[in-house]
């Protein structure tokens, strides 16, 4: 009977989860019809395409700085507070850490926007002037720092404590049995770690890394803040490309009720589910390749 | 190869808890030593000792001097993986590594050194060691396949197998054969007995009749009470320790044997 | 190795980073930068001579690791730094805490930034919107969040419906916050609009709290469900056919054994939930509305949350051309809301130790 | 830092004295709450409306939310909001909407936040106004004219030392009823100017931006060489431009601002008592600063019961009261409302009735 | 109480894998029966399904039928827990809560059910039950310390002790003294004999002593190969199996015995 119950309601709880979805699809795809088709016209899926096209490769750099920045540094102080840090202290350590996920969006932009930005300006000035030959770092050096790169730090550190938070959790309950068959082995604390701890943390890892990723893909305020939204450009050091939270956000307040505009924000909102859908549909086959191999046997 | 063990007046802690007090003994090369005795007497902890894998517990510590032939491997400056690398380890618990397949749990140690090696030589490493685990029958077909889908007793032999792999200088055994059948049991006997003409073995077990058939001498460790620190109460020749102990607790230990 | 071998490569590296950083132009953070690079090439080179390439590679990467850590924090201090440095001035205003907005308009910010006049108006509304929002949306999200990740844990063999759930969670961790926000007030007005038309007693504006609580629940699920779920995967089997030996029953073996295993590693995953919704801003102002009293009731009237409260401080000054008295307001309000989330953290660890497997023996 | 509460106007939680602070004005009886939201441009000005209301009817609360003007019409006309403020008046379509819920004649615009918008620059050698006309203007908003010594702007500035700062546009990241009104004068003054009025900066012109008037504000301050336009009222100590119109240039003020209001053509064919009105980018007047913004607040012109009536009918005639008006100056710093332009608004509020 | 135990034709499969087939069998009420044979042959296969634990593993099912009495226990309408509260089990390896204290593993049978109870009962189980399983005096001082910081040995006499705790009609035990030493091992030899005149008891060993010490029936079990599925060889008294076998694999088997 208890079982029942529990189970019902466990599945009722995941059945809530898909129809809440369901609802948001339907909310989105609702109300994101007037930006591809319009009564007139037809079909204006061309001049939506156009439209979202920059936002979406916007989104995706500012998410990819973020990655490639918090990802390797994120498991590095994961691994400092389950593996390195003296016994005693990982527990604050780990505190200490966690306090960055207890700053508030608003905050993190505030600080990207009068701290962060003007302090990347004489980099990006440098960047530009040894390395302008590589697109990256062509074009013209931003003044102010509002950039998608200094929009990507900011979003790094955002996502730095859920990577760390999520891989330290992982990385402790790495069965001290497989730890010590490596030592014993003669591994060092390195080839152990790679020898046991990552394999059996692998799927946590990539987890996290995806949480990271959903944060950096939907955070809108702080992007908001610290660019200066333009153009699509491949320079990382001027200002200029959007993402589509940023866009929203910054749009939506002013877009007239029923207008196009309102349903083109609502359309690039569908877009970046679409995106979500995609690398997490790419992050669970990447786990599942692996499945037999798991660490939780 | 090979190397003795020479323990001065060891203890072994767990932060202030001495778990092991005042440990003198002296293992040859190329021999088969047993430790026995009761549960909880430090056995374990003695043994782990040996390899410096006791220090891998936070707290853990030890006093005293160990020497693998002349060299203190608690000396300052030594370095524990060093050590590790030439003592190797079989564990109570099997615990082959999950997200490896069986072929490479075997090579997993091996492959530390960074040494390259053909797919032919390795192929070599693995069937050898596989062969004196007596584990090659079963796994053959599925080297590819994860180790943790085997039996207890199947994978404590993968476990076996890797660390024979690695050809250490002496090998520790904590209570190798718990986890298996007789047949398996005796292939490992056999192989201790292969491998003893190389290396030097320290092998923890409950199981007396094991304790004499593979070993020349053996230890025998006992426990005052509880809280109280474990101790090494004599270690002699095996057939002395067994027929005819000096200490009387190793008297009444021995002769509440089984069969 | 002797022992000072690490400070001298230390000290080797500081001189040289020094250095090469003044001839490009000497600043504190190049120095550092040129130091560290220098540091961990130069111990791995030395370690490398003097040992062996593995231990290098060991020292290598122990270096990188523990550089993982210092460039972590900061940033870490850098925040917490201007965040107190004018954050902790405001928070001592008296009636900081005590008051709200009520009555602050721009003469009052004028005053104070012209003739030095104490600056006025507190959080109190805000800090009480945010509790009560933030709290709801916990009490919504926890369960159904946690109960789903023990359906696809414990019950769903990896049916079609568990990949159905495990893959819209995935997805759901990408609304843009902001969207959520949309959603759920146009979720809640459809909802009071049906309800109104079969004539319940329901309110008839959607712009309360409890539709700021929904749409942040939306933010809230995926998070809990994608960490409890890791969680809760990597409690042993062993225990679990331990507990179902003894002739326990499935669901509490599930609540006595299976989540006291995991609950550290729960209330991390709640604690990050809560944190990434206690500070959300778009989805508040659009679903509770913005007002400058106190609001205790979550189903009638608007509320605002601190991060509204921050932003509109922040963004539009109450007094646009005397804007101190705002931005100090906003970032006292700031450290407030870090204060509370840290708290809750604190809780949670509180909860989780006392909870924790006792990780001794082997 | 706990303990008393410090505000000002304590006395509406307790209910007890009232309109004192206001000189003996009369109060009114009406209680209940008002709800609105919308344009941000006001923010600063409806906080101290709402505040000041609250001395003239005790009884009652007015709340607003500003969610942006788009967003605060889709409130209002969700039945969600009692009114809304915005920065550019409701198209047929949407009055047409607002009938479901304001009766037969919809609702209607009362221009009550009115405010110069400002081109104001940060530009180290330059302490003083600049003079520039609306082709100039254009071209350096357009990104064409790149440096402060430009002859362009030479030209008009004979007398001041240029330094030869790049110029940094910036502008606002957010779409804005500033930015809609700012290019609206552009397409109308300028001929240099070849985009079309829009609350979204072209998305063509590549430049600096931020959130709000006070974030284009503050990052022109943090940059030498930068220009913006923003609410007069929030550019704080920033140099502004004077503007070339007919014969003379004419430097921001409220006189101006309101006048260009007033003067201004009314939009035909919603509620008789509408007060939308096209503004006059292009005044050859004298003296006129054609640069301005109105936000409307935009009323029902038939509330569903009586006690939102009487509330909205006592909110709004606080709002373009002479009282009210000046309290907004005085926090806010935007032009009040010419006299004409309070009695007509005055008027149409006085149309405000309860359905039956 | 106690109840017989008969298996009619009974198959247990891992997915597609046919780990056990065909065994049929009766276990007496009030006795003790032992399983032995070679590591892999599906001892510990068979025993789970005996309280139906198999079938908590993901595509493990079994077929054919397994009275209880005479009631099938995979019948349909039969609740597996009920089955599983009258037939208790200890596994190979020892596994200890570890968020509970000595105390509570020992009392997690009743505890995890929400039984209520008071301080002197709970006392009274727990000391009975410790004792039983000869680790009272070890423990008895720590009983609130978490149950993982005991030495192997400890953890399954914890184990033990948590299980004889609930008072089943079965036990099965799965080769419960591997990890003990001999005095403990005689401790629980003890307690089954002392058990056995409560319960039906089934152990799973690969100390062909210690069947022959504590059981009155045999079953050997034997696999042909990798891959195939194991059976039951032969089944009867003890003393036949170890000294007058009928059958061929099973001599050889027993003869390879050690001692
Ligand atoms: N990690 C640990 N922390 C603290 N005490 C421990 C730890 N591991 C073991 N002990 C204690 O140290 C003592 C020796 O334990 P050890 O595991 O060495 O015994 P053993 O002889 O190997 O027993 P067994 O035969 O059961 O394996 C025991 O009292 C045990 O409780
Ligand atoms: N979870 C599993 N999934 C698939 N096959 C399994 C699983 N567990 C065991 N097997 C296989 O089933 C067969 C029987 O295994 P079982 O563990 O029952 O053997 P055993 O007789 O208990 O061996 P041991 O004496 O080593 O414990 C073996 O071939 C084993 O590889
Ligand atoms: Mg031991
Ligand atoms: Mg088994
Ligand atoms: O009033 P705005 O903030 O939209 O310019």
């Amino acid at each position: 009977m208890g079982d029942r119950v529990f189970s019902g309601l466990a599945l009722l709880a995941g059945v809530a989860i898909l129809i809440t979805l369901a609802f948001v699809a339907i909310f989105l795809s609702f109300n994101s019809v007037g930006a591809v088709y319009r009564e007139e016209e037809g079909l204006i899926l061309r001049q939506f395409l156009e439209y979202a096209y920059p936002l979406v490769i916007g989104t995706l750099i500012a998410s990819l700085i973020a990655l490639v920045l918090a990802t390797p540094v994120a498991v590095g102080v994961a691994l400092y507070i389950s593996h390195f840090s003296p016994p005693r202290l990982s527990k604050s350590i780990g505190y200490l850490i966690d306090l960055l996920a207890a700053i508030p969006s608003v905050v993190y932009g505030a600080w990207g926007m009068s701290f962060l930005g003007p302090a990347l300006v004489p980099v990006y000035g440098w960047l530009h002037q040894h390395l302008g030959f590589i697109p990256l770092f062509a074009g013209n050096p931003s003044q102010t720092g509002r950039t998608i790169f200094t929009a990507g730090v900011v979003l790094g550190v955002m996502i730095l404590p859920i990577i760390t938070s999520v891989c330290r959790e992982i990385f402790i309950q790495t069965p001290k049995l497989h730890e010590e068959a490596a030592l014993a082995l003669g591994a060092t604390r390195w080839e152990m770690i790679t020898m046991a701890v990552f394999p059996f943390a692998r799927a946590g890892i990539i987890s996290g890394v995806m949480l990271g990723l959903g944060r950096a893909l939907g955070e809108t305020m702080a992007v908001a803040l610290v660019l200066s939204p333009g153009l699509l450009t491949a320079s990382l050091i001027s200002s200029g490309n959007s993402t589509i939270p940023a866009e929203i956000a910054l749009g939506f307040p002013e877009a007239p009720p029923g207008s196009e505009r309102q349903a083109q924000l609502i359309a690039i909102g569908l877009v970046l589910f679409v995106i979500t859908l995609i690398v997490n549909m790419t992050a669970r086959w990447i786990v599942n390749r692996h499945k037999d191999f798991s660490g939780a046997n | 190869m090979s190397k003795s063990i020479t323990a001065k007046d060891l203890n072994v802690y767990y932060g202030d808890f001495l778990a092991v007090e005042g440990v003198n003994i002296e293992i040859a090369a190329r021999s088969v030593t047993a430790f026995i005795g009761p549960s909880g007497c430090g056995k374990t902890t003695f043994l782990r000792s040996l390899n410096r894998m006791h220090e891998v517990l936070p707290g853990a510590r030890v006093e005293g001097q160990l020497l693998l032939d002349d060299d203190d491997i608690y000396g300052p400056g030594v370095d524990p993986v060093t050590v590790r690398s030439m003592v190797g380890m079989v564990f109570q618990r099997p615990n082959p590594f999950p997200t490896m397949s069986i072929r490479d749990n075997v090579l997993a140690g091996y492959r530390l050194n960074g040494a390259r090696m053909s797919k032919s030589q390795a192929d070599g490493i693995v069937e050898g060691a596989l062969r004196g685990a007596n584990l090659w029958n079963e796994v053959k077909d599925r080297l590819d396949k994860p180790g943790s889908g085997l039996s207890g007793g199947q994978q404590q032999r993968l476990c076996i197998a890797r660390t024979v792999a690695v050809k250490p200088e002496v090998i520790l055994m904590d209570e190798p054969c718990s986890a298996l059948d007789p047949i398996s049991t005796l292939a490992i006997e056999d192989l201790i007995s292969e491998l003893q003409k190389e290396y030097t073995i320290v092998i923890v077990t409950h199981n007396m009749q094991q304790a004499a058939r593979v070993s020349q001498k053996t230890a025998f460790f006992n426990i005052a009470g509880t809280g109280k620190p474990g101790k090494m109460i004599e270690y002699a020749e095996t057939s002395t320790i067994f027929n005819n102990p000096t200490n009387q607790q190793t008297e009444r230990y021995v002769s509440g044997k089984f069969g | 190795m002797p022992w000072w071998t690490g400070l001298a490569v230390l000290a080797v590296s500081a001189l040289f980073g020094a250095a090469l950083s003044s001839l490009i132009s000497f600043n504190f953070a190049l120095w550092f930068v040129f130091t560290a690079v220098l540091y961990v090439m130069i111990s791995y080179a030395v370690t490398r001579a003097k040992v062996n390439r593995r231990q290098a590679r060991d020292k290598m990467w122990k270096n990188l690791v523990y550089l993982a850590f210092i460039i972590a924090l900061l940033p870490l201090f850098s925040v917490i730094w201007s965040v107190t440095s004018i954050g902790i001035p405001g928070l001592l205003e008296p009636g900081f805490l005590a008051s709200d907005m009520q009555g602050i308009d721009g003469t009052t910010d004028q005053r104070s930034q012209e003739e030095g006049a104490p600056v006025l108006g507190g959080i109190r509304h805000a800090l009480v919107g945010s509790l009560l929002i933030t709290l709801t949306a916990t009490f919504i999200s926890v369960p159904i969040g946690l109960m789903t990740s023990i359906y696809l844990v414990e019950y769903a063999r990896g049916g079609k419906l568990s990949r159905a759930i495990t893959f819209f969670v995935d997805v759901m961790t990408g609304i843009p916050s902001i969207v959520a926000g949309l959603f759920g007030a146009a979720a809640m007005g459809w909802f009071l609009g049906v309800g109104n038309s079969l004539g319940l007693p329901l309110p008839s504006r959607s712009t309360m709290g409890i539709t700021a609580a929904i749409a942040l629940s939306v933010l809230m699920i995926p998070v809990v469900v994608r960490t409890t779920e890791e969680m809760l995967r990597v409690v042993p089997n062993e225990l679990r056919e331990a507990s179902y030996a003894l002739g326990v029953r499935k669901w509490r073996t599930i609540l006595k054994v299976v989540i006291p295993t995991a609950i550290s590693g729960i209330a991390a995953g709640v604690t990050l939930a809560i944190a990434r919704v206690i500070g959300e801003t778009a989805p508040i102002l659009v679903t509770a509305g913005f007002v400058v009293s106190n609001n205790w009731n979550l189903f009638q009237g608007w509320m605002t949350a601190l991060p509204v409260y921050i932003f509109r401080q922040f963004q539009n000054p109450t007094s646009p051309n005397f804007s101190d008295p705002s931005h100090q307001r906003a970032w006292a309000a700031a450290l407030v809301l870090i204060i509370i989330v840290m708290g809750l953290n604190l809780t949670a660890r509180i909860i989780a130790t006392i909870f924790a497997p006792k990780k001794t023996g082997r | 830092a706990c303990g008393e509460a410090n505000n000002p106007g304590a006395e509406n939680g307790d209910g007890n004295g009232n309109g004192e602070a206001n000189g003996g004005a009369e109060t009114s009886e009406v209680q209940g709450t008002l709800v609105g939201g919308g344009a941000s441009s006001q923010e600063a000005a409806m906080t101290a409306w709402t505040n000041g209301f609250t001395s003239v009817a005790p009884e009652a609360q007015v709340n607003y939310a500003s969610v942006g003007s788009g967003a605060g019409r889709d409130g209002f006309l969700g039945g969600e909001y009692d009114w809304a403020g915005s920065d550019s008046a409701m198209d047929d379509d949407e009055w047409e909407q607002s009938k479901e819920i304001c009766g037969p004649d919809g609702a209607f615009h009362i221009p009550a936040y009115i405010s110069p918008i400002a081109v104001a620059f940060n530009v180290e050698g330059i302490d003083d106004t600049l003079n520039l006309d609306g082709d100039t203007i254009g071209s350096i908003f357009a990104g064409e004219i790149t440096t402060w010594d430009d002859e362009a702007i030479a030209e008009h500035n004979e007398d001041v030392d240029l330094p030869d700062t790049p110029i940094t546009v910036v502008h606002r990241a957010d779409d804005s009823g500033t930015t809609d009104n700012f290019t609206e004068y552009l397409e109308a003054a300028a001929s240099t100017w070849e985009w079309e009025a829009s609350d979204a900066w072209p998305a063509d012109i590549s430049a600096e931006s931020a959130q709000q008037n006070s974030g284009v504000v503050d990052l022109t301050s943090q940059t030498n060489g930068a220009i913006t336009y923003a609410d007069a009222s929030q550019i704080g100590g920033l140099n502004s431009v004077a503007v070339w119109v007919g014969n003379d240039y004419v430097e921001h003020n409220a006189e101006a601002a309101s006048q260009a209001v007033a003067s201004s053509t009314p939009v035909e064919g919603q509620a008789s008592n509408n007060m939308a009105v096209e503004l006059d980018r292009d005044t050859e007047e004298e003296g006129a600063y054609p640069i301005v913004l109105a936000a409307y607040n935009i009323f029902c012109n038939e509330y569903p019961d009586q006690e939102t009536a009487d509330l909205a009918v006592a909110f709004a005639e606080y709002l373009v009261s002479e009282d009210g008006q000046q309290t907004a100056e005085s926090a806010a710093g935007n032009a009040p409302m010419s006299e004409d332009l309070r009695n007509t608004a005055m008027d149409a509020i006085s149309e405000i009735t309860v359905a039956e």
